[in-house]
């Protein structure tokens, strides 16, 4: 037995050196499998918890134009929640089983979403940095060792960058508008920009889980690594836009070619991670209150279903 | 007011403001679905609906040539200008309040795209072609939810028939004309709206049937106004929210 | 006994017909009673429902001074709801009672409140037209023959004069405002004028229930009379705002020294009075849902009173 | 932005748009009391709140000198202008979520009034002389039905208990000052809130004692912003609803 659990453990991991997709039937270690349910099921419940903060503005949306993208992209995010969601079913999670852990506080989700939108601005700024920097953490995963999860990236990637480039459109309006709508554009990347940064998580001194993560080809660069290339990217952006970056320190460092920048407040980090942040018991809340006040209609769902295939059976037997 | 060019605008702008308003109540539930299916779903139908919107605004802006946008005429124009339907402003309630107004929209929304892609306007017969595989989708899913949840338990069997009780109320203002649109009647420049009312009642009825639903749709207090600008109080709030973006920021581009 | 209550009932009409106040110990008519209480708990729910098409503008009031003058009237009005409940617990019924009839739809209030405040105008038309009417209806009743109903209508009228003097002010700023106030103004005025009219009732041909009232002295002038003196009271009001009287065949009649006024819409009249208003059910759904749901306040303020009462005896005791 | 006149203004916009914000709050209640006596109780407080918001915005629009009045500031700024404390611009919930939001409030806003009165600045002294006589009663209301529904039923004790828990995490920033309140507070502008804190302690739990309710203060998430214009998204709604007037029919009289 224990021979075999070594070859089969070797075979796997063979596999993903080669780079040959995991599928749901494959054999897999405990581990593994409880490190993608746990990422995947994250993943999913970020983007459902993440409509949140751009649904708030839908109904105040300035043009008939925007409205529907914004809806369509909100919609969109909902769209990859099932993907994901799907995924994490192959593992052997229900739906029902992992939105339990969301609502009691025990699966996390991305913090970026516990901070409020309080101005349209926000719409650009989460869709250009927010969604730009997802994609700098969701591309790598297109070619993750799990063939579900890798598939359904591959969809999301592609919808991801079309709403970070509307984001970043918006905030090109804004920045070429009025007065106001420029100071607005401003103010909401000096609030975004930070927390945007954080996205990509602890320092990777700090950072567990990413060896195994690594070796298992689900993670592929490192926290710091990720947050450079943003940066990197970004600043650029925002120059264009004519934004000043809200960090004394940035600068540009020709020898290495990356940007330098300044520290992040890790405290904050930590404290919006262990669900002190701004909107941590609001979007949880609503996300709970949305599940149960739906349960009558779930059930009467399941219901109509079992009177359905009952009547069809009956018909079978006369 | 009441040469042909205006009631053609007042129709233009009442079938605008129908899908507009819906459009955005529908919009309120996104992220708040009682599945993430039914989210997505409801999104859908908003989207489709606010689509339907722009297209009419376009052309009443048209019609009315003082070169004004889609956007000056969903965002900066007062409640008693407003045309919509008043069953399209009524709050979204639970889930099951949601479907039956819905359903009680689509069935009519199809009946009436049906006669309005007959229309002699080459423009408005494309937009009404277009909206109408739309409405057709929509009709068939609140239906099926109509019957899920008239069918289901009995908690959502009987939540469903209050709301299906209580949206009767605002039905009967799809069929009864108003001074205006008698004038567009007579000159057949719009369908006519009082011979739909049978087919509705046959359809939403045998839905309703499927169901295990009923209505006596006689006892309707038959609440008319909204094509005349005369709504419910709950308008005002959803122009407050939906406008206030470009009352606050005038004249910019968004 | 036969001959003791004719005596009773002929003391009753003679204290009555000498203006002598009938006080809730006083012995009185059952059917004297009856009518007090049907129309007290009518006048008390209409103050209670009045509330709300008026508190639908309180959030949105255009300036502080329009919002604290309309939100002390509006709670005025529920100060006067709760002098009316009380006149009505001295005969014997108790506010849960009435309130009770209110939600079942039993009993009825002033169907003035089933038509909707659109626009801000209507603040201005409601507390100069619906107040002005009510005022007309309510000065005699100053006089009515029950003590404590006349003593709360004391109190009352003097609020309610200092109303609609307050309506009428913020009409006369909207009719020399703006072009866009000029419109709202005479829009507010043209759906208000018709219904106001039928605050006063049924043609005095149509109305029952007059006669007695009149004999008890609780109604002293009929509703075409009081109808007829709003008209003439009003129609120079609205001149001098500048505003047009929505009634083509309204005229002055030099002779009779009144106006003449055209046909009021009977159909509209019994259709609100019968349930069928834009507002009926709105209306007593709010005040259902806020009595239901402040059930456990009550209950709770109940049991604290008894738990506090029984501490206080135990003290006693000990 | 950060001399001692911004400061001051900065201040009574501060003060002015706390009371505002919960004087609109409480005025939604209007007409939907549990019961009369509440109510009209309830109508009173935001009554003394929008007179008290009244002075302040005289006082800060007479500072700023730019010839703007109360309206101006109450009705045409933005988001990010507003400086209330979170606390008061939180949803009004159940009847005992609002008593719960107002508790706290009454408690700070006594403490704070009873400092604001020994201010050099008389008009300020005026104005916390006068409201403190308010705010006293208000207190007095709001702990009294503190009490009531903590030693009430058992349904109305889990309910406030529930309230008081959720409401902890909005009052640590009525005693964490901003940089500019530091400055203020440095220059004896303004009363050191720092200070005010375990009074109000001490004052809470001998009311939630009474009450059988019990908080532990350390859990609170201490959430901070309001006085620096960062908000909830709560605000944007009560804004859109409040200002949607002045913002659709801008420079004229009411």
């Amino acid at each position: 037995m224990e021979t075999t659990e070594i070859n089969l453990e070797q075979h796997f991991q063979n596999k993903i050196d080669n780079e040959i997709r995991i599928e749901p039937k494959d054999w897999m270690p405990e581990a593994y499998r409880k490190t993608l349910i746990r990422q995947i099921s994250q993943h999913a419940h970020s983007e459902i918890v993440g409509m949140l903060p751009e649904a708030n503005w839908i109904t105040r949306a300035p043009s008939l134009k925007r409205k529907k993208i914004l809806l369509a992209k909100v919609q969109d995010e909902g769209g990859h929640g099932l993907y994901l969601y799907c995924a994490a079913e192959t593992l052997g999670v229900t739906r029902d089983e992992t939105l339990r852990d969301l609502h009691s506080g025990k699966a996390k989700y991305s913090s970026i979403f516990n901070y409020p939108t309080l101005t349209w601005a926000d719409m650009g700024a989460v869709g250009w940095l927010v969604d730009g920097a997802a994609i700098l953490n969701q591309v790598p995963l297109c070619r993750a060792s799990y063939g579900p999860y890798a598939r359904a990236m591959v969809r999301i990637c592609k919808e991801e960058s079309f709403h970070q480039r509307q984001g970043y459109e918006l905030m090109m309006k804004l920045a070429q508008g009025s007065p106001e709508q420029k100071e607005m554009a401003q103010d909401a990347f000096n609030r975004w920009w930070w927390p945007t940064l954080m996205m990509f998580g602890p320092r990777d001194a700090e950072s567990g889980n990413t060896e195994a993560s690594m070796n298992w080809r689900i993670k592929r660069f490192s926290n710091d690594e990720l947050r450079q290339r943003f940066v990197d990217m970004t600043v650029p952006q925002a120059e264009y836009l004519g934004l000043t970056i809200p960090d004394p320190e940035l600068k540009f460092n020709e020898e290495t070619g990356h940007y330098e920048f300044g520290e992040i407040d890790w405290e904050e980090f930590w404290n919006v991670v262990k669900g002190n942040g701004m909107c941590n018991k609001e979007r949880i809340d609503v996300r709970r209150t949305a599940f149960d006040e739906g349960a009558w209609v779930r059930d009467a769902a399941t219901a109509y279903h079992e009177k359905r295939k009952q009547k069809e059976q009956q018909k079978k037997i006369s | 007011m009441e040469n042909t060019e205006n009631n053609q605008l007042n129709y233009l702008l009442h079938l605008a403001d129908t899908s507009m308003i819906l459009g955005q109540r529908l919009s309120e539930w996104c992220g708040k679905g009682p599945v993430l299916e039914q989210d997505i779903a409801l999104s859908n139908i908003a989207l489709d609906l606010l689509g339907e919107a722009s297209h009419y605004y376009e052309l009443a802006a048209n019609l009315q040539g003082e070169g004004k946008t889609e956007d000056d005429l969903a965002f900066l124009r007062n409640e008693r200008d407003f045309k919509n339907l008043l069953i399209t402003e009524r709050p979204n309630g639970h889930f099951g309040d949601t479907i039956a107004r819905q359903f009680y929209f689509d069935i009519y929304h199809v009946l009436l795209l049906n006669e309005l892609k007959k229309s002699s306007n080459s423009e408005t017969a494309a937009i009404a072609e277009k909206s109408l595989k739309e409405a057709t989708y929509h009709a068939k899913w609140s239906s099926e939810w109509v019957i899920r949840l008239g069918d289901g338990t009995e908690e959502s069997h009987d939540k469903i028939q209050k709301s299906i009780l209580d949206f009767v109320d605002y039905t009967d203002e799809m069929f009864i004309p108003t001074n205006w649109e008698k004038a567009l009647i007579a000159s057949g420049e719009m369908p006519d709206i009082t011979t739909l009312k049978d087919k509705w009642t046959t359809r939403v009825n045998q839905v309703l049937e499927e169901a295990t639903l009923t209505v006596d749709f006689s006892k309707s207090r038959k609440l008319i106004g909204g094509k005349d600008g005369k709504h419910t109080e709950a308008l005002g709030y959803i122009l407050a929210e939906m406008q206030y973006m470009q009352r606050t920021y005038p004249n910019m581009e968004w």
